[in-house]
């Protein structure tokens, strides 16, 4: 278990708590890919589940978060690894190749948030949105989408 | 504007097809974005408990065979296209009857970006069964007093208009 | 999912109603969810979950609206889990407070939300049976689903939607009066479970439609991040009410049911043993409730603001790990940021690889054991590609072999 | 599965009632404090708001009383909450955040209607009609 730990450690710029006692490794955004790699390349894919992807837009610092919420397995730990990506122009690597279980959410975070995952192919708009509010551009869930 | 004669022989004739509708109503449940909640209540008031297979009230399996349209749920913009379009295709005399406090009005989701509000922006709605959900007695309720407001000819048909 | 085999056939299943709790905004659905299957003959070559349907903002209506209005909201986002959704929030809120219920309302939220996983996994497993072709047995489960509706009703003062949490513990009480007809009329549901659970166990058609159809392995099952009786029917213990222990399940004493077969079969045994597992622990509640104090919190003096912080809650719902997160800036009434993630959006649209390779017949069967959240199913549109011709059916017909 | 025993299985249906209940004809018994319609009580209002603003559905509107109504003293914007059923979740929030308790509860469900469906006929009955 503690290896698992160290992984995240050993990326992590900061450690933070959400809570209740899940913590936070800040990671850069070009490591993620990496991290994830390294997890199922030295624990395998049934270590872990990529449970949710949150993204929170923040127009205060001209920052948009996006927190990869982890469980890790057997032991059914939540960790959560957190990056920030520029708000005009959020563009991160995705991880739909190496977990397809991120499609849902990966999809999803596209249509409502604007964060461009590269190498995803099947990212559109409307997944969720109806098209009136998508074809205007609209990411719902800005701060400043006025919807 | 119709004469009197001719909207009472209109009438008349409109209590005709009633009555035959009365005897068995087919109903056709359409879902249009809820929450899942008036669904299994409209199923529980199918079920043996309840049966309103007494009154000759049964589930249609398409819309060309329904009589009363059952809409549960929220309208969504894109569902209120389909609800339009499902209404227009069912035959007539018809009837629609909103179940639970999303389809009578919009209830907690009536201010979000993607719904439209009640039922009724989209189609006349003849009976509403306020409720969230309401009980599968309240659904038969409103089946029953439906009825009888078809057999004394009360509602008007809303083909014409 | 490439395949050199011809197309014959595509399927296309809009699944119309409901459920299918796709989501983050719950997406509500109509139109919600089209599951479009390419077949070739019988054989099913390649899935397409298509998205194209609506969802109701509920994040964002969250953000609009005030913290206490957020707790009714959420348990209108789905109408079958809504006491856990509830639940799950107010926890979340809990730990931003640092709020914790006394041991008679934790009792009292587990015991809410147990009842409800019993009617809920009751109508998943009375809808398998339906489509399976077995209307009598559809209609009997759904009878002895009203003793439990009615449990309901006599806890929470309605049959579906509770409303039964609230900050710092539940809404009502109970009385001893109320407490033993609870009990009453489960004791009388304990042998109607037992004898489904056998039927499903031993009846030849239900074996033959389920055993062996829709097989999930452990990797699948991990690496698509399935969650809930989907996960356990495929021996991954992932259950939230072991290793969060909220509320008073590290009191309550539970088994958590795996198999090992993976198949659909195993996913709705599955289901069975946790309604026998979730019944003893009701009994177990309703004979050792806790008396220290009152449970109910008075609404007026609960505080508004809530405190700046980031909170995360997970609660095993009926159809798996639900999450909440809620991000409060600690200034006005009204949440920051509030994430729903519900366990179906993970199980319906990560899955569509499970379907390659099964007969055609066999899709709404896997598709029902994933637990879609019932009536969602309604058609089922064929479009026969050799005689270039497109007809209807019900997901019945579908699962009764008449393409 | 064991074969279940024919003849005993037949004659222990026979002697059962059906399971369906008598719904319009016979009103079912549903609990007394399940959550029916509620309005308020005109005498203990005191137009105060708050429930307005706590309804998650904003089914709640704050309405003037008409004239011919006996108002109470304590009641000096003299308005009281409708309650739009058509609307109302039955979340029964309003009930339990006001704080004079001024709301009644029952277990009536059975008000389906063509029409709109408010409070306005419940609430004003609990206060006195004056003439003129």
């Amino acid at each position: 278990m503690s290896s698992k730990r160290d992984l995240f450690s050993k990326y992590a710029v900061k450690v933070d708590l959400v809570k209740p006692k899940r913590t936070v490794f800040i990671i850069r955004p070009e490591n993620v890919r990496p991290l994830f790699k390294d997890l199922i390349e030295q624990h395998g894919y049934e270590s872990f589940y990529i449970s949710t992807i949150v993204g929170t837009d923040l127009p205060g610092e001209g920052k948009i978060r996006l927190d990869y919420y982890v469980v890790l397995l057997p032991e059914e730990e939540t960790i959560v690894v957190r990056t920030y990506l520029d708000r005009n122009n959020p563009v991160i690597d995705t991880l739909v190749d190496i977990v397809p279980g991120v499609f849902n959410g990966e999809c999803e975070t596209h249509d409502l948030l604007g964060i461009f995952f590269r190498g995803n192919p099947y990212l559109k708009r409307g997944f969720f949105v109806s098209l009136d509010i998508a074809e205007k551009g609209i990411y719902p869930l800005r701060k400043d989408s006025g919807v | 504007m119709l004469s009197r004669v001719e909207s009472a022989e209109r009438s008349i004739k409109a209590r005709g097809d009633y009555r035959l509708i009365r005897y068995s109503p087919w109903l056709l449940h359409f879902n249009t974005g809820a929450c899942n909640g008036c669904d299994i209540e409209v199923l529980a008031a199918i079920t043996p408990l309840y049966d309103p297979e007494r009154f000759g009230v049964k589930l249609a399996p398409s819309i060309r065979h329904g009589d009363i349209l059952v809409v549960t749920g929220a309208v969504t913009k894109k569902a209120g296209e389909r609800l339009r379009r499902l209404y227009n295709q069912m035959p007539c005399p018809k009837f629609v009857i909103a179940v639970g406090a999303c389809a009578c009005s919009g209830g907690v989701f009536a201010k979000s970006y993607n719904v439209i509000a009640g039922a009724d922006k989209v189609i006349p709605v003849d009976i509403y069964i306020p409720g969230c959900p309401p009980r599968p007695e309240a659904i038969l309720d409103g089946i029953v007093k439906l009825l009888k407001l078809l057999s004394e000819a009360r509602v008007g048909d809303k083909c014409e208009q | 999912m490439v395949c050199n085999m011809t197309v014959t056939k595509v399927v296309e299943i809009p699944l119309v109603t409901t459920e299918v709790p796709i989501g983050p905004q719950h997406p509500a659905l109509h139109e919600p969810l089209l599951l479009k299957v390419y077949a070739d003959g019988e054989e099913v070559v390649k899935v397409e979950v298509n998205t194209g349907y609506n969802h109701r903002g509920v994040e964002k209506l969250c953000e609009k609206n005030t913290f206490y209005r957020d707790i009714f909201i959420a348990g209108r986002v789905c109408g079958i889990c809504n006491t856990v959704h509830a639940n799950c929030y107010v926890r979340a809120l809990e730990y931003l407070l640092d709020i914790k219920p006394n041991n008679r309302a934790r009792y009292l939220r587990v015991l809410a939300m147990e009842l409800e996983r019993i009617h809920s996994h009751m109508i998943i497993n009375a809808i398998m049976a339906e489509i399976v072709g077995f209307e009598t047995l559809f209609m009997q489960i759904m009878l002895d689903r009203e003793r439990v509706m009615k449990a309901k009703e006599i806890l929470t003062g309605n049959r579906v939607l509770g409303d039964y949490m609230m900050i710092g513990g539940v809404r009502r009480d109970i009385d001893e009066v109320k407490r033993a007809r609870i009990r009453d009329l489960l004791v009388k549901l304990k042998p109607r479970i037992e004898f489904y659970k056998k039927v499903f166990e031993e009846d030849e058609t239900i074996i033959k439609r389920l055993v062996e159809v829709g097989l999930l392995k452990p990797v699948d099952v991990t690496s698509h991040s399935l969650v809930g009786p989907v996960a356990r029917g495929s021996g991954v213990r992932i259950d939230s009410r072991a290793s969060d222990k909220y509320d008073a399940y590290d009191e309550i004493p539970f088994n958590v049911i795996t198999r090992t077969e993976g198949d659909s079969w195993a996913r709705m045994m599955v289901r069975w043993d946790e309604t026998l597992e979730a019944l003893n622990m009701c009994l177990y509640i309703l004979e050792k409730l806790p008396a220290d104090g009152n449970p109910v919190p008075d609404e007026k003096r609960l505080p508004r603001v809530i405190p700046q912080g980031e909170s995360y809650a997970r609660v095993e719902a009926q159809r798996g790990e639900l999450t909440y997160y809620v991000m409060s800036d600690g200034k006005s009434t009204y949440p920051y940021r509030v994430k729903i993630r519900t366990p179906s959006f993970n199980n319906i649209i990560n899955s569509a690889f499970m379907y390659v390779g099964l007969s055609l017949a066999d899709v709404p069967v896997a598709l029902t054991s994933l637990d879609p959240c019932i009536s969602c199913m309604e058609r089922v549109i064929v479009i026969d590609l050799e005689k270039n011709t497109k007809y209807k059916l019900t997901l019945k017909e579908l699962a009764g072999g008449r393409v | 599965m064991k074969r279940p025993k024919l003849v005993e299985l037949v004659l222990q249906n026979l002697l059962r009632k059906p399971a369906t209940i008598q719904y319009p004809r016979e009103k079912t018994p549903v609990e007394e404090d399940s959550r029916g319609i509620q309005y308020a009580d005109l005498t203990k209002c005191t137009g105060c708001t708050l429930c307005a603003l706590e309804c998650p559905a904003d089914a709640i509107k704050m309405t003037p009383i008409p004239q011919g109504y006996e108002i109470p003293a304590k009641n000096p914007k003299k308005i009281y909450p409708l309650i739009d059923y058509l609307k109302c979740v039955f979340c029964y929030r309003c009930v339990k955040i006001c704080p004079v308790n001024a709301f009644i509860v029952t277990s009536k469900y059975d008000i389906a209607g063509p029409i709109q469906i408010n409070s306005e006929e419940y609430s004003l009955s609990t206060v006195k009609k004056v003439s003129g």
